[in-house]
Formats: C-alpha cells, structure tokens, sequence
C-alpha cells in the first residue's frame, strides 16, 4: 500500500474520546498520531478546599468505571495525612469491593468493547443475534462484579458505603454468604471466558518496553504497596513523581508520562509481568492455559491479563469473603482526628497504577491535590506501540490497518475521561 | 408460601370496555362513545364519573356525558391535559380501555322532579351536565323549565354545537349562550363577556329553580354570588367539584376537602354543604 | 418502529452511560425495543438521526455547544442524564476560578494549547424535553423512562424531596447519627440510595422545584456546620444552583 | 380467652421453631434504633425495644402494592393481583396495633380493599407491652399505651417469664403449636397490671387535655397563627406521614414492559404533605402550602378520621414528632398549643 489516510474521530467502544492519525505515503510513515480530545474536568483545581469528608465523593466523579479505584486511592491519601490506620476488617472490605469493581472493569473491556473486534462486529449489541451465549455470558459476570460493588459498597458506580477509615454501612452475614455462592457459581462462566478468549487470534506483535505497578510482599497488590518496574526495580510510593515524569502534548488534553525509556506501560499486563508468581492457583492455571507468562511484551496481551486477573479476584473474594466470615463482621467505630499533613494513596486501577497525593490544612481542607492516572502514564506507549504497529504493517490495506490500530488502542483498556480528569 | 389469589371482586379490577365511536367536539376534546364488553348497563346517575383506564398509561375520573335513560352504550367527553387524557384521544373505534365505576353520587335526580333546572356550564362543564340535561329532555314531563346557561372562551371552544342547534331549536328548553370574547371573523349570536353577564336576562321563579353548576373552580364563586342574588336557595344550588383523584373510592386520599370525600360524597354538593367545608372557598 | 435512540457523551466521567450498560438484565428487551444507532460508548456505528438522544456530561468547551446544537437539530427528544448534565455537576466547582488560572494549574506552562469555558448544565445551551438527573442516573429510572416513552407518555419525574423515600425505605436519619444530609431539599427518585448505601444525600439529583432551602440552612447550622461548610456542601454537586441557594 | 405465662427461655426457643415454619416479622436492632424486619434467628429479635423506625404497616400495606396485571397483547386482559402470605408480626406495640384497628376500619368498611384484606386475615399479631415507653411517644395520653382486643397473642414481661393473653383462635393454635405454657396465676396478672399502669406514668409527653377533646380543640382552630408558624418551616418532604402507622393515602402507577405487552398497576404510599397531592390538571392546586397541608395533616390525624372512621388518626407513638427535622410535625405539641391559646384568639 504505497497511501495510507487513516483519520479516526473518537474511537468508539472505549471510555472517552481520543482520535487516531495515521498517513503513509509511497511506503513511508508520515504521520502517527494518538491524540485526546476529551474536554479536562480540572479535578485537581475542584479539591481545593474541599473538606476530607467528602473529598473521596468527589474524587469518585472522575472516572465512572473505576470509581471504587479513586475512592480508595483517595481514602488512603487521607488516612495517610492524618495518620490513620483502618482495621483489617475494613482492608478486607476494601478488597472485596475492588474485586467487584475488577471483575466489572475487565469483563465489560473484554466482552463488549475487545470482544466485536475479533468477531467482525461494531458492537455486543449486533452480537446479540450471532453470539448470544457469549454476549449472555459477559453480562452474567459483569452483572456478578456490579453485585459484589453493591453489596459492599451501596451500589455499583460511584459505591457510598466506603469512607475514611471504615464503612458507612457493612455487609450482613447473609449477604456475604449469598455473594459468596454467588462468585462461586461464576466458576463455569470464567471457564468459557478462558475457552472463548484462548479461541481469538491476537494479532501478533511484541515490542520491548517498561511494565510499572503496585507490589505487595503478602499479596497480588491491588490496593496497597510499592512501586516496582520491570527495569528499575523497587521504589516507595512517594517516588511516583520521579517515576510519572508527567509532561504535557499539545494535541492532547491528557498528560502523557515516561520513565527510564521513552515511555512504559501500567495495567494488568504490567501487574502480571511485576506479580505473576503471587497469583491465585485458579489464575495461574489459566494463564498457562492461555500462555501468558511474564515478562510478556506483547500489548494485545493485555486482554489476556484481564481474563487471568479476572479469575483471580474471583478466586480471591471467595477467600476474602472466607475470612471475613471467621471472623465475624463487627460495627466499628469510625473515629477520624484531623491533622495538617500531606499524604499519598496509591492503588492499582483496573487500568493500572494511581496514585492521589493530597495536602490538608488545619481544618481538614485540602490545600492541594494531585491525581496520576493509569491511561495518562500509557499514552506514551500507545504511541511509540502505534508508529511501529504501523511500519511493520504497510503490506495491509487502510481498512485492515485501521482496525489494528484500533485494536492496539483498545487493548490497553484506556480510560480517557479518568486521564483527562 | 406465597398464595397468590386472582380475586374478580377487586375494586380495582377495571372493565373492558370498547370504543365504538370518536366525534371531535372542539379542538382539545372529544366525545368518546363506549360499550362494556360483558354487554351490561353501567346504571349511572347523572352527574356520577367513571375511572377511564388506558391500560400502560393509567386512570382518569371521567363524568358521564350520557344519560341512562339512552341504549347500554355510554358517552364521555373528555379533554386533552395530560397523559391519561392525550393517550385516549390517541384511540380508535375498536379499541380497548378499562372501566371503573360509577362512582360519587350524582344528582339527586328524584329529588329534581318536578322543578325548574338551571344549568350552568362553563366549558368542559357542559360534559358532566349534558348527561342530566339530556335525563329531563328524555323525561321532559317530569320538570318544569329547563334554562341552559354556557359560556367559553371563545365560539370555537363550544362543545356539543350539534346538538345545542337541536335544543336552540326546541321550544322547551332556553338556551343562554356566551363567550369571554368573540374574534372578529367568528359567527356568533350570543352575548360576549363572562358567564354572569348572562345573569340579569334571566327570569326564574326562585322557588322552584334549582341551579346544576359545573365548570372551572374560578367560574363556581361569581356563578354562586349571582345564583344567590336571584334568591335560589342555598340547598338548591348544586356544584360538581373536581380534585386529584386516584381510587374513586375513598382510600387514597387526594380528592378529600376537610373531611369529605368528593368521590364519595360528590362530585355534586350543595353550595350549603360547601359553605360549611373551610377548604373550599366557593 | 423501533425509536432511534443515540447516547452522547460530554464532560463526565461516563458512569451514567455505564448505569445503562448496567442493565444487563434488561438489556435484550432494551436491543429488541430501542433501534440504538449511536453509542460511542460501546458500539462503532452511528445514525444521524434520533428520536430521543440522552446526553451525558456537562458542557464545558466552545466545541461542545457546537456539538450539542448539531444534536438538538437532529433529535426530536433531548434528555440530559446525570448530574454533569442536568445540573452542571461536580464540573461547575472550577467555575470559582478564571479560567485561565484553571488551566494553568492543570497544564503550567502548556495552558495555552487547551481551551475550557465555565461548565454548564445542557439546558443552559440547547432546550432539553426532559431529565434524568442523579450521579450517577439510577438504572431503574432509565428503564421506566424508556418504558413510558415508548408506551407514549411523558416520563414520570419526582419531585418530592429524598427524605421521603429515605424514612419510607426504614433508614435511620443520618441527624440521629450526628452527621447532616441534603435530602431534604433535594429531589427523590433515587431512593435514598446513598443513606441506605451508609453515607448521606449529597444532593446529586439536584433541588426539588419548591425548596425550603431557609429551613435547610437552618437545620445544618443548627447541627454546627459554619455558612462556608454549608456552602461547600451544596456546590458539591449544585454550583449552577448556587443563587437559589444565597 | 386464657392467661398462660411462658419461660423466657423457653419462649425464645418457641421462636426459633415459629421461624422455621413461617414468615415471621420480628423487632430487631438497628442501631441506634430498632427496626421490624424478617426473623433469621431467634437471636435477634428484641423484646424489650422503645421504638421502631417504621411501624409494621408495610407488611399488611406495602410501600409498593400491585393492584391489578394486564395483558396488550395478543388481546386485552386484566386481572386483580393480590399478594399475600401467611405471616406472623411479632413485637407489635399497643398504639401500633390500634393504628391496625384504624386501617380496618378505612379498608374492610363499607368498601373492602381486597389487597388489605387478604394480608390482613393471613397476618398473626403478637404484642408485647410497652414498658419503657420512648422519650416522643405520647400514647398514654392518646389512649392507645393498652391493646386493642384485636390481637391473636398478647405478651408482658414479666421478667424472667412473659405473661401471655391469648386473643383469638388464631392464638390459642400458635400458642398449642409453638409455646409451653402454664396458666397464669392471679398475681402475675396483678403483676401485669401494676406493670402496666408504672408504664403509663412513664410516659413524658402528654397531652394536655383528654384525647376526646382534640377535635373540638380544632374546631375553633382554622385560623390560629399557629399553623402559619409552624408551616413556614415544612419541608414538605412527607417523612412526618411515611412514618405515621396512620398515613394510608397512596397514588397508583401503572408499569408496561419494554415490548409493550404486559404491564401492571400498583400503589404506592403518597403523602398529603408532598407538594402536587392536590394539584390538578387545570394547574389548580388546592393546598398550595406547606401550612396548608400541615394543617389539613393535623386535622386528619385529630378529626376528620375520628368522624369518618371511628377512631383518631393519631395513635401518639411520636415516631413524626422525632422524624420530623424542623420540629413542626408533632401532633401533641400542636393540640397542646391550640389549647393553650384558645382563649386568646378568635375562632373561625
Ligand atoms: C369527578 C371528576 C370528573 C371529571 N370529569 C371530566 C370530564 O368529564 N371530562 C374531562 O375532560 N375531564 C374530567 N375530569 C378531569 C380529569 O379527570 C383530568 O383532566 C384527568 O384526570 C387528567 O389526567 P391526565 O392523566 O390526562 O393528566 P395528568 O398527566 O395527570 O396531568 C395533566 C397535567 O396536570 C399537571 N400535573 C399532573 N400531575 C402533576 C404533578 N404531580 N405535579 C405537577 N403537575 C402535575 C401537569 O401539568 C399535566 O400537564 C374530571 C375530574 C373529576 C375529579
Ligand atoms: S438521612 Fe437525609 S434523606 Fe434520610 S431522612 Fe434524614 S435528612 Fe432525609
Ligand atoms: S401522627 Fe405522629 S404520633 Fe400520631 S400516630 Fe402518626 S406518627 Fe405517630
Ligand atoms: S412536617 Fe416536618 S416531616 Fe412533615 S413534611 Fe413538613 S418538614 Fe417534613
């Protein structure tokens, strides 16, 4: 193909709006272009002044699939600046609620926005006719998540019941044993999840870069831990400005980041590539099924990642919940003191590592606020993944390179409106 | 153990009624001509309404147009104002809507035997009235004078045109007719200005008139004051009210004023019930 | 015919058009009753024609009032769902700065390259026919608005305040808890999701038509909140209501 | 009817066995209140509780009530739907069983609403007395602190036993069934009654004259300030009569499925304090305000009731008093207010 225009407005099946520009002409790459057009929210400029109480409220609002990830991130900045330290009851709660909000982010990327692409279709809905079990399928398990996010945290986006240093409200012991019937139940759909997604031929690509996320010495770190990076090692959380690197694009409203290399990757596969070994049993036998092992380069593995990831949450919240159960679900006293202070939360995102640094006052304002978003630290990524997914693929035609370009965009799950919150 | 019974004698279970006639009367109403499906007789009162069910959409209180004394089919006249309203102007000849009722109390027919009948109507008023109107032209024997008094707004919005050229036409009944105001183009024989400027042409013996008044809530208190002043009797002035209404039956609790129920207790009162309820300013 | 329905999203974090997605058990009955010809959300096609076009997100950038316009042209019902879009949302806390400042926090040095202007609801840019507010929209609420609008009435929309269906659900208030709640002025639908859910009404669904906002103010002072706490509190979500507020 | 008494521990087991065959509604803890809510196990209920959050009406009166379902298509059919299922309430207090005798007079009257009707006769009532009354309960001086004889089992505590008064057949086969009883004693009844009567001077609000009088009190009080003052404040939000074991008026929906076909028609609980109760199409709305409707509420509860139903709308258990957060709903208050002032202003 000697000319190549490829002008994307708005990528569809994908949270927020970004475009994509590829030309080519007599063979060569002119132009390769990853741009974000979705209009800024300025959440760092709406925290100012906001009291601790309601600033996890707010944070929430920037990003409607992965709320319960910026409430958490946020609770914790502000337990750390005020020097609080929740009960273990309230850090199992945590989980339970990030498994629900996992399982939800990744069945909805993987059935309905990843899915139509290997099957020729524009959407789940068109599927509905030629592959009904499957679509049915992805909504019983993305139905599954929402149910865990509304029975530990009040409902499914933009969950209440999580605030600083405990629960609003708190789960009974029947709910608990009906959501762990419930994630048990799931176990069949997760196989045909494997089955269906080990069917799909992704497009072969690989392309040596840096995977960073959350790690944890006990566990497969979600919600809490240190920075590590597949070419640096470790680091504390309150590195991540040395890490991030935010820089801005003018034809971007999202920042974009870089590390060591001209950019690097968050986000299930980079937590596979980082945690594998700590995985739950379940987990590890699919990703052997599926053959992902770390350290995997290949970007459209990361579909595969959120498969794996997402039996592992299931896996891991019927253990949660088995804990949670011995011990005995107790009201707790939600005692916070206020305290000047800056504190940092990190948590890995469906999408990866994000980090809320907040500065309080005296009365437990925030004086100053700073969100590092998974998407913001992929941009870059995407982009050097883009220029060479093009150059070596100038033998196809503008359609079946679109679609690819699409596809590699798509398979890093970007959560735009978050990036640009 | 969940029984779950499928008792008839529900006093929400609604009857299938069809439409079997639509005739526009002015621009937002139209007339609606009904028969249950069951083939029997609703037996009203004038003066008495029904809950109209469209079946998705909801219930409406309706009064009856029509008089008893006609076949088993029955008439309402009904006026686009919302959902209820707007989705049964939307049905055709064939059509399917539930019935409820009759309901409240209608005029007190026998007790109206034999005297002079003053209608007042203003608007869609003439709905309710015309089916008592249409009672003493079946019976005409049985009352003395009839005098229909209507006004509307403006000639277009007249309802029943047909059939007041009829009545216009009889010798028995006197017909007094305005409108608040009449556009330059428009035919129009009556008198222009409100319902009362209507008042001082009219001649009745006072002992024996009783006045059936229904139109909107602002029309009852000048209509009243002028009812009065012509010395009809305070028991024998009769308004039919309107209030929100939801079962027709007393238990939801939207049409009560003080401690009456208009659906029970009316529509129809005596302005001297009216007089003694706090709630209405009539 | 099935009516053409398009999904549009604005400034926002997209939870509203998620909530839709949520439906996932009425979503068959949805497919088969809607003809959803725009969805950018989740599907690639897209129509240029709607019956009813939801909006979702604030509008906070001169190329989005044109974006809106060209909607409005093209739909016969407009419904904006969602605080960002019914009320202006969280969005509108920025519009306390310039917005030059605002950008230049964001961006530093690059400010120049972006563009906002102060966020506002969607009415305040095209006419809308109805609204679904709520951060983010209750999913039972979008099911009965379609429901009653293919069934050909106009949507139901409540307006009596949250508290009302906050004591019908059992909930204890949160005052008898020591903490303080916009659910009194603010309008229902939602049932009191957020004081079931353990926290307390944050007036996302905005105010009911006729709010006795003195009596608010007076029960939240009188639970020791300062004018400043009371004002931060509903400019949380209300900041385009602000004057009703003053 | 017999008088038996029953060891607490045993009663308590008695229980547990009541849970396994049937729906049992019983008083829980909801911190900081209690709460009616469906029996798991015996340990959670709580006898000796001051107040629910809301009465046990939504169980013979659900907040949402399917009236009648409807077929569109292939044709037109409709059919009543009444729900109802064997249950027993158990913890009822006195003053919310008179509530019950109230809502047995609007529903199964002249007219019988089928829908009540059915919960109603599939519904075992056990009480228990009130010994501790709750700080806003008034119902000593409404009258109401004692049951009505509508009860199927009556408990007292007596401390390490409850006395019970069995009601009803109905009651003698729950406690042939369920209790191991002995018979009581003359001075355990004595006992109850003492105990009794210490609760009724335990009440702390009180009205101020008897509550046969509150409806002439109203009579000559249409048009005292008072309801302008205390009307001003109202939020209209409607929790003073979602919470009223009284407040029965409802509004009726219908729901259609998305394919149109199938629909339904239910109830569900309005408040003549919310803004559009009266409100008509024409756009007239006949208690525009909040004093309006305050007033019309406080008539309602403390005459219009009485006249048409035979008993006072108003049971004093103070739930509105307390859930009211501008302090304006309370009944006693009002009344005791009107009787203050009713030598210094003008009847209507
Ligand atoms: C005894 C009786 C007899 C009647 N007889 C007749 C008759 O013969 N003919 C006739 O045409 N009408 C009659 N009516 C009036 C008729 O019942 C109403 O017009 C009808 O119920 C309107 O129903 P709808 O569903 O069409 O309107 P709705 O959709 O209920 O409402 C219509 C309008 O009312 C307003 N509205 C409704 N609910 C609210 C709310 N909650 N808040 C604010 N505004 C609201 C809206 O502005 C709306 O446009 C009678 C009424 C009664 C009580
Ligand atoms: S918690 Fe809030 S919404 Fe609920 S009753 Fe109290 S004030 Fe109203
Ligand atoms: S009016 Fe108030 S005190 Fe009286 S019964 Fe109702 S809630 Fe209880
Ligand atoms: S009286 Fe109180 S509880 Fe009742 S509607 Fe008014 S403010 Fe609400």
């Amino acid at each position: 193909m000697s000319k190549i225009d490829i002008k994307v407005n708005q990528l569809t099946r994908m949270e927020g709006h970004g475009n994509l520009t590829v030309k080519v002409s007599n063979g060569e790459v002119e132009e390769v272009r990853w741009e974000i057009t979705e209009s800024p929210r300025f959440f760092e400029v709406m925290l100012r002044g906001r009291p601790w109480h309601d600033a996890h409220v707010l944070v929430s609002r920037i990003c409607g699939i992965c709320s319960v990830s910026h409430q958490l991130a946020s609770l914790q900045a502000t337990e750390a600046a005020f020097g609080i330290e929740p009960s273990e009851q309230t850090i199992l709660l945590r989980k339970l609620l990030y498994v629900g909000e996992v399982i939800e982010s990744h069945i909805l990327h993987l059935y309905f926005m990843a899915m139509p692409d290997f099957l020729g279709a524009g959407s789940a809905f068109s599927l509905m006719k030629s592959h009904k079990d499957a679509v049915l399928c992805g909504a019983r398990l993305k139905k599954l998540g929402n149910y865990v996010m509304e029975i530990v945290g009040g409902r499914a986006v933009h969950p209440q019941a999580a605030t600083v240093n405990g629960f609003g409200r708190l789960p009974s012991h029947r709910d608990l044993l009906c959501l762990r019937g419930r994630l048990k139940e799931a176990l069949p759909d997760l196989e045909s999840t494997v089955a269906l997604f080990k069917g799909f031929e992704l497009p072969e690509f690989s392309r040596e870069t840096e995977y960073i996320s959350l790690t944890h010495p006990e566990e497969y770190a979600f919600i809490r831990g240190s920075i590590r990076s597949t070419d640096t090692g470790g680091a504390s959380i309150d590195q991540y400005p040395e890490i991030a690197n935010e820089y801005c694009v003018p034809h971007s409203t999202a920042k974009f980041a870089k590390h060591v290399r001209g950019s690097y990757v968050v986000g299930a596969l980079a937590r596979i590539n980082n945690n594998f070994e700590q995985l739950h049993p379940l987990a590890k036998k699919a990703a052997t099924e599926l053959g992902l092992k770390p350290i995997c380069f290949k970007p459209f593995m990361n579909n595969i990642a959120q498969v794996v990831e997402t039996i592992h949450e299931a896996g891991e919240g019927i253990d949660i919940i088995d804990e949670l159960l011995r011990a005995g679900i107790r009201e707790e006293q939600i005692s916070v003191t206020v305290r000047a202070g800056r504190g940092i939360g990190a948590v890995e995102a469906p999408r990866g590592l994000l980090i809320h640094d907040f500065t309080y006052g005296e009365k437990g304002s925030i004086v100053k606020a700073n969100c590092i978003i998974p998407t913001n630290q992929n941009h870059a990524n995407i982009q050097h993944d883009l220029e060479e997914l093009v150059s070596c693929n100038l033998d196809k035609n503008e359609d079946e390179l679109r679609l690819l370009c699409e596809m590699l965009v798509r398979a890093y799950d970007p959560c735009i409106s978050c990036s640009t919150h | 153990m969940a029984i779950s019974m499928k008792l008839e004698s529900s006093l929400y279970l609604p009857k299938l009624a069809e439409v079997i006639k639509v005739e526009p009367l002015a621009e937002k109403e139209k007339l609606f001509r009904l028969r249950l499906r069951d083939g029997n007789r609703l037996d009203h009162t004038p003066g008495q309404f029904v809950e109209v069910s469209v079946l998705g959409i909801g219930e409406a209180p309706i009064s009856m147009s029509s008089s008893p004394t006609r076949d088993e089919s029955f008439e309402l006249g009904i006026r686009v104002v919302g959902n209820v309203t707007r989705a049964l102007h939307r049905l055709q000849p064939g059509d399917t809507v539930g019935i409820r009722g009759p309901f409240g109390n209608g005029f007190p027919v026998s007790e109206l035997e034999g005297r002079d009948l003053l209608f007042v109507a203003g608007g869609i008023g003439l709905c309710p009235l015309r089916s008592m109107i249409r009672y003493a032209i079946d019976k005409r024997e049985q009352f003395g004078r009839i005098i229909l008094m209507y006004g509307c707004r403006e000639p277009a919005e007249q309802l029943f045109r047909g059939e007041l050229v009829e009545w216009r036409q009889r010798q028995d009944i006197e017909i007094l007719e305005s409108v608040d105001r009449c556009p330059l183009d428009a035919a129009w024989e009556g008198s222009v200005g409100v319902i009362t400027t209507l008042f001082p042409q009219l001649n009745i013996d006072r002992h024996r008139t009783t006045a059936l008044v229904v139109g909107p809530p602002i029309m009852y208190r000048y209509v009243v004051a002028e009812c009065l002043k012509k010395g009809i009797g305070k028991d024998q002035i009769l308004l039919s009210l309107e209030r929100r209404m939801k079962c027709g039956m007393g238990f939801c609790g939207h049409c009560q004023i003080n401690n009456v129920y208009v659906c029970l207790d009316g529509p129809v009162f005596r302005y001297e019930e009216l007089t003694k309820l706090k709630e209405t300013e009539v | 015919m099935r009516p053409k329905v398009g999904v549009f999203d604005f400034t926002c974090c997209q939870g509203c058009e998620l909530q839709i997605l949520n439906c996932e058990e009425e979503m068959p009955d949805l497919i088969a009753a809607l003809d959803i010809v725009a969805f950018r959300e989740a599907m690639t096609e897209r129509g240029n024609y709607y019956d009813i076009a939801f909006i979702d997100g604030a509008c906070s950038r001169e190329s989005e009032i044109v974006s809106l316009k060209e909607i409005r042209k093209r739909a016969k019902i407009v419904i904006p769902i969602g605080a960002c879009a019914c009320l202006g949302g969280v969005n509108c806390l920025k519009n306390a700065y310039p917005m030059d400042e605002v950008l230049k926090a964001e961006y530093g040095e690059a400010a120049s390259y972006y563009d906002t202007i102060p966020a506002r609801p969607i009415s305040a840019v095209i006419p809308v026919d109805f609204f679904m507010p709520g951060c983010p929209i209750v999913k039972e609420e979008f099911i009965r608005v379609v429901q009653e609008l293919l069934a050909g009435r106009d949507p139901y929309q409540p307006n009596d305040p949250v508290c009302a269906e906050c004591k019908a659900g059992g909930n204890v208030c949160v005052f008898d808890k020591g903490m303080t709640c916009l659910g009194p002025v603010t309008r229902g639908g939602c049932k009191a999701t957020c004081v079931t859910g353990g926290a307390v009404c944050w007036g996302c669904r905005g105010l009911i038509d006729e709010p006795n906002i003195h009596a608010e103010k007076e029960i939240l002072e009188s639970a020791g909140l300062s004018m400043e706490d009371i004002t931060k509190r509903f400019n949380l979500f209300n900041v385009c209501q602000e004057g009703v507020w003053k | 009817m017999p008088i038996v008494t029953t060891l607490k521990a045993d009663f308590y087991s008695s229980v547990q066995n009541m849970i396994h065959e049937n729906e049992v509604y019983g008083v829980k803890r909801k911190t900081p209140s209690f709460a009616f809510d469906k029996l798991c196990a015996t340990q959670e209920l709580c006898l000796d509780y001051d107040i629910t959050v809301l009465p046990p009406n939504q169980y013979l009166l659900p907040p949402t009530d399917p009236l009648i379902t409807f077929n569109l298509s292939p044709e037109v059919s409709i059919r009543s739907k009444v729900e109802s299922r064997a249950t027993i309430i158990l913890g009822i207090h006195a003053y919310d069983l008179h509530a019950i005798k109230l809502l047995d007079a609007v529903f199964t009257g002249n007219l019988v609403d089928v829908n009540y009707q059915a919960r109603r006769s599939a519904t075992a009532i056990i009480g228990v007395d009130c010994l501790n009354p709750w700080l806003y309960s008034f119902a000593a001086s409404m009258g109401t602190a004692l049951p009505p004889s509508i009860f199927d089992l009556w408990l007292t505590d007596l401390g390490g036993e409850y006395l019970i008064e069995v009601g009803s057949s109905r009651g003698q086969d729950l406690s042939k069934r369920y209790l191991k009883t002995k018979s009581a004693r003359k001075v355990q009844i004595r006992q109850r009654d003492k105990f009794r009567q210490d609760s009724l001077n335990r009440y702390q609000l009180s009205l101020d004259r008897s509550a046969q009088e509150i409806p002439e009190i109203l009579d000559k009080a249409w048009k005292n300030p008072l309801w302008e003052e205390l009307g001003e404040k109202c939020f209209s939000c409607g929790s003073c009569t979602m919470v009223c074991p009284t407040c029965v008026c409802f509004d009726v929906r219908d729901k259609i499925t998305l394919n149109l076909k199938r629909g339904e028609r239910y109830r569900l609980g309005d408040s003549c304090m919310f803004d559009a109760f009266d409100k008509v199409a024409s756009g007239e709305n006949f208690r525009p305000t909040g004093t309006d409707r305050l007033r019309h509420r406080l008539y309602r509860k403390g005459k219009y009731m009485l006249e048409r139903w035979g008993e006072l709308g108003c049971v004093g258990c103070g739930r509105c008093v307390h859930a009211c957060l501008v302090d304006i709903a309370s009944p006693v208050y009002a009344y005791n207010r009107l009787v203050k002032e009713a030598t210094q202003w003008p009847s209507a």
